[in-house]
């Protein structure tokens, strides 16, 4: 049917899954295989990634047909030019936690390289799916996976966290649940680009119905996009997490954000006047809200991991904000790489800073469960395994400074062009500009201000006024960092090539011009 | 029966938003599982309600699909009872564990 | 032989549950059935159950030609009770049965029985004084129940299983 | 004629099987004890696999049985589980 | 790229390639640090010089990279004069100051560092002058706030560095953000950002809506920049940095950057009301108020601080007033300022450096230890003061004689010539004390040390900046003016005025005011020199303690902040799920309320009487469990049971035999699951519960509110469905007639799962698998709540009687309990294995399939738990769970992945009918070996999770394990 | 829904026969659950249902598929052999459970141990 590149599609997915249900197979004394076929697997994801980034760029999307049913009535994956450029994002985020990880995180509980994978699998599932009740599925499957490495290490802060997490996600998934199956009964299709097709066409009669039930689905979306005011879970949960959870975690948030892009726009294409211009208006008020909030919440931040998790609020809000507001797409979206990049960065580089103490060992039962694991703990082990590098306070320093800046919006990294863009295309609009326009930009404004003061109070406190020497920093804990910013370096440095893959995978949204690709009718 | 299915709906979930909202954990997971009982039967509701028409289709002649109940909705319905299950679990484990570290069984972790 | 097939018996049984479930005798069925047969009676020796030791299959007619008809003339007891109006003399109680028997296996068949029988239920047996208490609905004669329910079951059983 | 006798006839069978899941649920919701609930549970789950197989007379098909047949192998789990703790407080020792 | 390009490129290309080499030699490596930067200014100087012909008449060159074309941003350097000029003062000076740090600089220190970060900010600065793009300028403007916040903060280990650093920081990076905003709207109004458009559009954007907007934001950036009163307060502060740097950012570059941008866009911003009583105000403000405050400073650096702060006020005015000859005497203030100001600082931080203070009370008579420190900064103190013959002088007789020009009619035009005056008096006055007290007078006492002249190279860079005041201050028409000229062309083009740079213009107005402004200058220092070194600081500004409140501000901010936080937000779970479930009920109810809610017309089914019966039934168990979870949290359970068979039977009832089947299952399943957790939860009762506040009530009813408003929602909306017809093509029809005929299976259900969404199937087994890994992993470390680490008191209870009981062993309760049950349930086991396995193959084909024979086959393995325990169990069964999870999930890939091979996409499935000898024709179906994968991964999955949990009662907590 | 399927009247009247005998069985056994006094009593009252209630439902089912198929379908003898197992297990387990319960709180009324 397909020319290999597109059974490339589903890669992604599948390598990830067939990898960690082969861990499965090995019990934890094979730790070291585990953490190789793991590296391998995420590597291969990054130039997987990449190579499909190469193809939506320069040709139409693939869309791939699972089990060989055409779409609708199959699932079909869409590897257009947004979830190519999702799907690197991923997978470069991940590659970068999963080698921290290795530096010493991964021994703190059973199975973590295999729920690592899932992780990734589940977003990238999330990324590539074309169908609502897959798209259900793959969050769930990400979320899963996020549960168990939110508990990843145990302890009672991330026990309290991950209750919360999964209790409010549970919940958000019923939501889902009720708004996909509103739309499947009022449409009769579960494909998202066959919805953009059948929406218009819905009886006035039931109008109500599928009205209510995207309303609905839009605040699973929002839930997990951290909206206020239901957003509160988002920085206790990911301060709670290990490091490179957290940072892995940094692209969490903005699967919330992506299913507005891909699903809740649908509702503009559809209901071309007023309903969606007013759902629209709540969601550009929610996000303003959210910037607001994010904002009060970094300056309020006591800890680093809290400012990291405000500043997701806050760029979750931009983005919705953004979005809703009919502002720059592209913009959005250099915006979101940028910032995503910068709060993975910053949750890894978190630990070295603020390094705590060591956690009370929760270690509370002597013998195994089962007898194919191994019981240690990771605090038990030689502490110096890998390689120390020097000059650690100034790598800590220049790196935190780095992060800062870029999730401020401040030269030279790639966060000052994101809000560059945003700004310029949010100007870009028909004169008058409406009050909710300046509003935002204010807000975006403010909010890097907001970051600067707090991120200059914490970054002083712990870097330069700090009486402890900092830990020995190990290679496999600064080159995933170093990874990231050199990434938004070249977002800097190639910032053009970048905008206009960009400004393309805008083009390609509902909403923007004609069908998106994945039904073949 | 419409009215009946869906009042019984409507009393699913309003007893299981009850128990969510408290504040005991044990309250919590019960209330998902009775939330997510109605959401089950409210997906199933999507596809109209049949009496005496299972999805089982005759091997000879092609099926009229009015005949039959929509297995779509069915079918998502038994994925999403699987996951349930499956996050009801990891809800009371983490319940467990919460209870074992906080010594309460506070949705919070402490009485407020 | 022990080793092919650990449990003939109950691989029988099992393949006589596959072909009632698939309705067919058709060979496809057979071979499958033997399969699953086969398989599940490898399950059962993997949970090394006690041998069942029986000793004389004999009186198996008779007991369970006996159990139906006092399970029916149970039934029409206990739907008198509940329907008509309660005799207010009606005592119901525990009543100690001291057992001769000790094959566990015969323990289960009488348990299942007792249980079975509307009226009467199991409730608590101790296995060192083999002793076991029995909840009747409607007791009349406490040790003309004791002697007819050792008469009618247990002898029996114990001829079964020994 | 002998069908729609027959028809009445399943109906009502049906509907004494409510009304005895009826007097099950009234164990269920009042008690007054634990054992009792769970007495009705037990009767419910019974109750229930009867009207199963009614359904299966009434439309002439056999889709109803495995779910009887399972309720009738698996089902009691629930209720031993229910009875053990009762007498435990502990499911699995 | 030609060969300009090139040039201009690598002018602001080598001091970040300098910065980053320098970052990476060696701590220790002062002198090749040293020897690097200064190499990279010396360089880029010449380079510099060697543009000067391209631009000397007024015209600019440009070179430009794209960047991101599409939003109309390009990397432009375009260097004009005034650009040239800048780019000279930056690099020049930069150069002396590399020369002086190399000495000033401690062995001790991370000098590489130092030099790296000078360097960064030198390239800033070029970059910044140099830009020849608004975005770019706002960027490189961010940067120079960056590394001069580095710079100041260098001395980390120093609080007031520290402090002052991020003060720096904060409001410059914050006018900053003000400048960028300010320069989008600029672009907004021309419709470009390069800056050669930009200054060819004045009209439009003077007459544009947003002018007054991006106005007050660049100036809001120009003015925290050069420190602006009243932006003024970081720059005193920034003295904690090492002097070198002081002598750099406050003469001629950082706080420059701000008089650039107000030069740089004079042509466009300025000739308005707006401009004029902004600019003009708020620099007199600043030139008075630096002054005043300069004069009774008694640290050195402090004291030349404010001095700055006055002489960027002078510049700010002389922009202000928005004449040419103004503007003129603007850009050349600013290159005279910087020569003598940075000879100062040096100067300065020699006396530190010999003397160990730079406290003025505490200096006195340095004259006779370091005469050529002193001559120098004599002269360079003289021309600060404005005395003939030194650069000083002419501009500021420039700026005197503008005074005295009419430019609005307004007050400040009245006033000007008057305070223009006192403003100059004061200069001399705090010029004279800075000389008087540090070099004259008797020898100071109590100094640390002996002080000496400063090394001989170390005194360079102060010989050739007073130099140039000299040149500058006798024959300004042969050394600054055609440089002068260019520049002020550039600016001003047809707009240049005609203007003299001799140093005698006759006695003038402004010749006279000058004098009058020595001499009255002098003369109050006289009268109150000593009366100064009492006072602490400036009367009339004492009471703005600028840190205390900045401070305050920040703590206020932070406190406010968290205040808000906790109001707007909350960290507990309850808050957090009312709004959520608030939220998502408003957005249902919210087009409902637009479209109006109705019925569809479908006629209903008749309600069946036993349907009804049940449903009642069904509620009243829902209810029940809400009723009694608190502190019955058995019966709560078992009321939920009932629940869950209640819409179990509807499933039935409404033809959807499948379901029902796995929600029994699952049903039981939970059961068993949930009862295993309640062993770890101790008993709650209402006697313990804590006391209830006052809001108590409220919260319950909004809680009711929120239930009822949720259910009446929900059962409206399935009512609202089921009473409309369904979508006339739905997808579902396609799966129903394709069934059999292209899947093989009569199940449509089952068919849906395992071949048309089967990738569906795939991911929520997934989750499963996920789950049960989850659950393992935090079982690991389970702790149970020291109520429940006993047994509980059931058994606790039993083992005591059997105990106590002759001829009874502990235990023997349980065993008889179990004794029959358990061979019954054994017995059961190979018969529910059989059901389980022919669950799965008929799936295909009735109601059935992996997930439901998955369940079941675990549910005969959990009986076997119940009836025998743990340990029993897994002495005879060997139990692996993970592994069959992986199996499970490896089969399910695999199956699917098998297409692949042959080119289809992933789990295309593959269906014949083979004809077998004795089975006959039989499908075979790549479906099934994919439900034997769900089988298996099921079985695995839910066998870990409940067996986890179990196996909890049999661990030994490490307490106890320790202890025997 | 008033429906059933089209059988020869011999065997319509046999399941009609079956159907409401086990029904009415059962629901009898269910009745004893309101009407018997104490738990103990309330325990046999289930056993209706399983044992003759069950029975005759099956034969009931039996004779339907077997008229319907025109061939002897006697799968449901699955269904009462299961119960007849099942049933009498957890009964056992459950009067047991409610004995040691009442034991513990001291019930007068239940007989003490052993
Ligand atoms: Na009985
Ligand atoms: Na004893």
């Amino acid at each position: 049917m397909a020319a290999w590149i597109d059974h490339l599609a589903v890669a992604p997915i599948l390598l990830p899954l067939a990898a960690s249900a082969l861990m499965l197979l090995f019990d934890e004394r094979r730790r070291g295989a585990k953490l190789a076929v793991a590296m391998l697997t995420t590597i291969a994801l990054v130039g997987i990634s990449i190579v499909l980034v190469g193809r939506a760029g320069s040709a139409a999307a693939i869309v791939y047909a699972i089990g060989g049913w055409p779409a609708p009535f199959g699932i079909t994956l869409i590897v257009d030019r947004l979830s190519a450029m999702m799907l690197a994002l991923a997978s470069v985020l991940g590659l970068a936690s999963l080698i921290y990880a290795s530096a010493r995180w991964d021994r703190g509980g059973p199975r973590f390289h295999a729920l690592f994978l899932l992780q990734l699998m589940g977003l990238n599932g999330a990324f590539l799916t074309g169908d609502l009740f897959n798209l259900f599925v793959f969050f769930e499957v990400l979320l899963a996976a996020s549960y168990g490495l939110l508990l990843h290490g145990s302890g009672r802060a991330r026990v309290s966290a991950a209750l919360h997490y999964v209790t409010i996600n549970v919940a958000t998934s019923l939501l889902f649940l009720v708004g996909a199956s509103l739309i499947y009964g009022t449409t009769g299709t579960l494909n998202i680009a066959d919805l953009a097709i059948r929406m218009p066409s819905v009886p006035e009669s039931d109008r109500m119905l599928l009205q209510s039930g995207l309303a609905i689905l839009g605040v699973a979306f929002l839930i997990k996009a951290a909206m206020w005011p239901v957003g509160f879970w988002l920085p206790t949960t990911y301060s709670a997490a290990s490091p490179p959870v957290a940072a892995l975690f940094a692209i969490l948030s903005k699967v919330g954000v992506y299913a507005v892009l891909r699903v809740l726009l649908l509702g503009r294409g559809g209901e071309a006047a007023d309903p969606a211009s007013i759902a629209g208006q709540w969601l550009q008020a929610g996000g303003m809200a959210t910037i607001l909030f994010g904002t009060i919440g970094v300056l309020a931040s006591r800890t680093l991991s809290r400012l990291a998790g405000f500043s997701l609020i806050i760029s979750s809000g931009i983005l919705l904000a953004t979005i809703a507001g009919g502002g720059p797409l592209a913009g959005a979206l250099f915006y979101l790489v940028s910032s995503t990049l910068a709060v993975g960065a910053l949750y890894l580089l978190i630990e070295p800073i603020a390094r705590n103490e060591a956690e009370p060992n929760v270690a509370a039962a002597a013998d195994p469960v089962f007898e194919d694991e191994v019981v240690h703990d990771p605090d038990d082990e030689g502490d110096e395994v890998g390689v120390v590098i020097p000059a650690t306070l100034a790598i800590l320093g220049g790196g935190f400074l780095m992060c800062a800046l870029l999730l401020a919006g401040l030269p030279p990294l790639s966060g000052f062009v994101a809000k560059f863009a945003i700004i310029d295309g949010l100007l870009d609009a028909q004169p008058p500009i409406g009050w909710a326009r300046w509003t935002l930009i204010a807000l975006i404004i403010v909010s890097g201000m907001a970051t600067i003061i707090a991120a200059s109070r914490a970054g002083i406190d712990l870097l330069w006024a700090s009486e402890r020497a900092p830990r020995t920093l190990r290679l496999a804990e600064a080159a995933p960092v170093g990874l990231l910013l050199a990434l938004c370096l070249g977002l800097t440095v190639f910032a053009g090539p970048a905008y206009v893959y960009m400004e393309a995978a805008a083009r390609a949204l509902p909403g923007a011009a004609g069908p998106p690709p994945g039904v073949a009718r | 029966m419409e009215i009946v299915l869906a009042l019984g709906i409507g009393v699913l979930t309003a007893s299981g938003v009850w128990l969510v909202l408290r504040p005991r954990t044990f309250q919590v997971v019960l209330g998902l599982s009775l939330m997510s009982y109605a959401v089950n039967l409210f997906i199933y509701t999507m596809g109209r309600l049949r009496v005496d028409a299972p999805a089982i289709v005759g091997r000879d002649a092609a099926p009229d699909p009015a005949a039959y109940a929509d297995p779509l909705p069915q079918a998502l319905v038994l994925t999403a009872i699987v996951i349930s299950f499956a996050m009801t679990a990891l809800l009371l484990v983490v319940l467990l564990v919460s209870r074992g570290l906080t010594g309460n069984d506070h949705v919070d972790g402490d009485e407020p | 032989m022990k080793r092919l097939l650990p449990h003939p018996l109950l691989a029988l049984g099992i393949l006589l549950m596959w072909l009632l479930l698939t309705a067919s005798l058709s060979p496809g069925q057979l071979v499958l059935g033997a399969i699953v047969a086969v398989l599940g009676s490898h399950a059962m020796a993997a949970l090394q159950p006690e041998d069942a030791g029986i000793r004389s299959v004999r009186p198996i007619p008779r007991l369970a030609a006996i159990v139906f008809a006092d399970i029916v003339r149970s039934n029409v007891a206990v739907a008198r009770i509940v329907l008509l109006r309660d005799r207010p003399e009606r005592v119901s109680g525990f009543v100690r049965l001291p057992l001769d028997m000790r094959s566990r296996y015969g323990l289960t068949v009488l348990a299942c029985i007792i249980t079975a029988t509307p009226g009467t239920i199991w409730v608590e047996f101790d296995r060192r004084a083999n002793v076991l208490v029995v909840h009747v609905l409607d007791l009349v004669d406490p040790d003309a129940w004791i002697r007819e329910t050792k008469h009618r079951y247990e002898r029996p059983l114990m001829e079964i299983f020994g | 004629m002998t069908t729609l006798q027959l028809a009445w006839a399943i109906t009502a069978a049906q509907v004494m099987l409510g009304l005895a899941a009826a007097c099950a649920a009234y164990r269920l919701l009042f008690g007054p004890r634990a054992q009792d609930r769970i007495l009705g549970l037990d009767t419910f789950y019974a109750t229930a696999m009867l009207m199963l197989v009614t359904f299966g007379i009434q439309t002439g098909r056999t889709l109803y049985f495995e779910a009887a047949l399972t309720i009738a192998l698996v089902g009691f789990a629930g209720t031993v589980a229910l009875a053990k703790f009762l007498m435990r407080g502990e499911v699995i020792e | 790229m030609t060969g300009v390009d090139g040039l201009l490129l690598s002018i602001l290309v080598l001091p970040f390639a300098g910065s980053i080499l320098a970052a990476f030699l060696p701590t220790a490596a002062r002198n090749a640090a040293a020897l690097l930067s200064g190499a990279v200014a010396l360089a880029g100087l010449i380079l510099v010089a060697l543009l000067y012909p391209a631009v000397a008449d007024g015209t600019a060159v440009r070179g430009e990279i794209a960047w991101m074309p599409s939003l109309g941003l390009s990397l432009v350097i375009r260097l004009d004069g005034l650009s040239w000029l800048f780019s000279t003062l930056v690099l020049g000076i930069g150069a002396l100051v590399v020369l002086y740090a190399r000495y000033y600089m401690s062995p001790e220190d991370p000098v590489p560092r130092f030099f790296s970060f000078l360097l960064a900010f030198t390239g800033s600065m070029l970059g910044l002058v140099l830009s020849g793009n608004l975005v770019q300028l706002a960027f490189f403007w961010e940067l120079t706030s960056l590394f001069s916040f580095l710079l100041i903060g260098y001395w980390h280990h120093n609080r007031a560095a520290r402090d002052s650093a991020r003060m720096a920081l904060l409001t410059t990076a914050g006018g900053g953000l003000c400048l960028f905003a300010g320069v989008l709207l600029l672009g907004n109004i021309v419709g470009s950002y390069d800056l050669d458009r930009v200054l060819a559009a004045g009209d439009l954007i003077r007459s544009s809506g947003l002018y007054g907007p991006a106005l007050a934001l660049i100036l809001i950036g120009a003015f925290t920049k050069s420190a602006q009163f009243p932006f003024h307060f970081w720059l005193p502060k920034a003295m904690a940095a090492p002097t070198p740097v002081s002598a750099y950012l406050h003469s001629a570059t950082m706080v420059k950057a701000g008089i650039f941008v107000l030069i740089r866009l004079w042509p466009v911003l300025s000739q308005t009301d707006e401009w004029y009583v902004l600019v003009s105000s708020a620099g007199l403000l600043t030139l008075l108020v630096g002054a005043w405050a300069a004069i009774f400073q008694q640290d050195l650096k402090g004291l030349l601080a404010y001095s700055t702060i006055s002489h960027l006020g002078l510049i700010t005015l002389l922009l202000g007033l928005g004449s040419p000859l103004a503007a003129v005497a603007a850009i050349f203030h600013v290159v005279n300022h910087a020569t003598f100001k940075a000879s100062l600082f040096m100067a300065a931080g020699i006396i530190d450096h010999e003397t160990g203070t730079r406290d003025l009370r505490r200096l006195s008579g340095l004259y006779r230890f370091m005469p050529i420190t002193a001559t120098l900064a004599m002269i360079a103190a003289a021309a600060m003061a404005g005395v003939p013959l030194l650069n000083g002088f002419l501009s500021k007789e420039m700026f005197l004689s503008e005074s005295l020009q009419r430019h609005s009619g307004t007050v400040i035009d009245q006033a000007l010539p008057v305070l223009a005056t006192l403003a100059s008096a004061f200069a001399v006055l705090y010029s004279v004390r800075f000389i008087h007290q540090t070099f004259f007078g008797p020898p100071p006492t109590e100094l640390a040390r002996t002080p000496g002249e400063a090394p001989r190279w170390m005194r360079v860079p102060i010989e050739i900046l007073v130099l140039a005041c000299l040149l500058v201050g006798i024959i300004p028409a042969m050394t600054i003016g055609p440089v002068l000229s260019s520049a002020v062309r550039s600016v001003l083009g047809d707009a240049t005025p005609s203007y003299s740079l001799a140093i005698w213009h006759g006695f003038t107005w402004p010749m006279l005011m000058s004098l009058a402004a020595l001499v009255l200058g002098t003369i109050a220092y006289l009268r109150f020199g000593k009366m100064l070194n009492r006072t602490e600081g400036a009367p009339l500004l004492r009471r703005f303690h600028t840190r205390r409140i900045f401070d305050g501000a920040l703590a206020f901010t932070a406190s406010a902040a968290r205040v808000l936080e906790r109001r707007l937000g909350t960290r507990r779970l309850q808050p957090q799920l009312r709004l959520l479930l608030f939220v998502a009920i408003a957005a249902g109810l919210l087009p409902v309320m637009r479209h109006g809610y109705s019925l569809g017309g479908m006629e209903g089914t008749v309600v069946d009487p036993g349907f009804a019966v049940i449903w009642a039934v069904g509620g009243a168990c829902a209810l029940g469990a809400a009723w009694r979870a608190k502190y019955h949290r058995l019966t709560a359970l078992v009321l939920m049971g009932g629940a869950g068979l209640v819409s179990c039977i509807s499933f039935v009832w409404l033809s959807a035999p499948d379901l029902a089947l796995t929600q029994l299952l699952v049903e039981t399943v939970t059961t068993v699951l949930l009862l295993l957790g309640l062993r770890w939860l101790p008993q709650r009762s209402a006697a313990l519960a804590p006391a209830k506040g006052a809001a108590f009530p409220f919260r319950r009813a909004v809680d009711a509110a929120i239930a009822v408003a949720a259910g009446l929602g929900l059962g409206l909306l399935a009512y609202a469905a089921l009473t409309r017809a369904p979508p006339a093509d739905a997808v579902s029809r396609f799966y129903m007639e394709r069934a059999y005929p292209d899947a093989g299976g009569t199940n449509v259900v089952n068919v849906i799962l395992v071949d048309f969404r089967s990738f569906d199937t795939l991911g929520e087994i997934t989750v499963l698998a996920i789950v049960a890994l989850t659950v393992f992993a935090l079982l690991r470390r389970f702790r149970p709540a020291p109520e429940s680490l006993g047994l509980p008191a059931q058994q606790r209870l039993q083992n005591a009687y059997d105990d106590a009981q002759s001829g009874r062993e502990v235990g023997d309760t349980l065993v008889d309990y179990l004794m029959i049950p358990r061979v019954l349930m054994e017995w059961l086991f190979p018969f529910i294995v059989a059901l389980a396995l022919y669950l799965w193959v008929r799936g295909h084909d009735m109601p059935g399939g992996g997930f439901i024979a998955g369940v079941t086959m675990a549910t005969a393995l959990i009986l076997q738990y119940m009836a025998a325990g743990t340990r029993s169990v897994e002495a005879r069964l060997r139990v692996q769970p993970v592994r069959w999870i992986g199996i499970g999930l490896l089969l399910a890939v695999l199956t699917g992945a098998a297409a692949l091979i042959v080119g289809r996409p992933f789990l295309t499935t593959y269906f014949s009918y083979l004809d077998l000898p004795l089975f006959g024709r039989v499908p075979a179906a790549s479906a099934l070996l994919f439900d034997l994968g769900v089988f298996v991964l099921v079985v695995g999955a839910t066998a870990l999770m409940l067996i986890a949990i179990a196996h909890q009662s049999i661990r030994k907590p490490l307490s106890r394990a320790g202890e025997s | 829904m008033t429906q059933a399927p089209d059988l020869p009247a011999w065997a319509a009247i046999l399941t009609a026969l079956f159907i409401l005998l086990g029904a009415g069985i059962t629901l009898i056994g269910a009745l004893g659950l309101l009407r018997l006094r104490t738990f103990y009593e309330r325990v046999h009252a289930p056993t209706l249902g399983t044992t003759l209630g069950t029975l005759f439902i099956v034969l009931s089912s039996i004779t339907c598929f077997s008229a319907l198929q025109s061939r002897f379908v006697a799968h449901e003898l699955l269904i009462l052999l299961f119960v007849t197992v099942t049933t009498p297990v957890s009964l056992m387990l459950l009067a047991r459970s409610a004995l040691s319960r009442d034991r513990i709180e001291g019930k007068d009324s239940v007989p003490p141990v052993v």
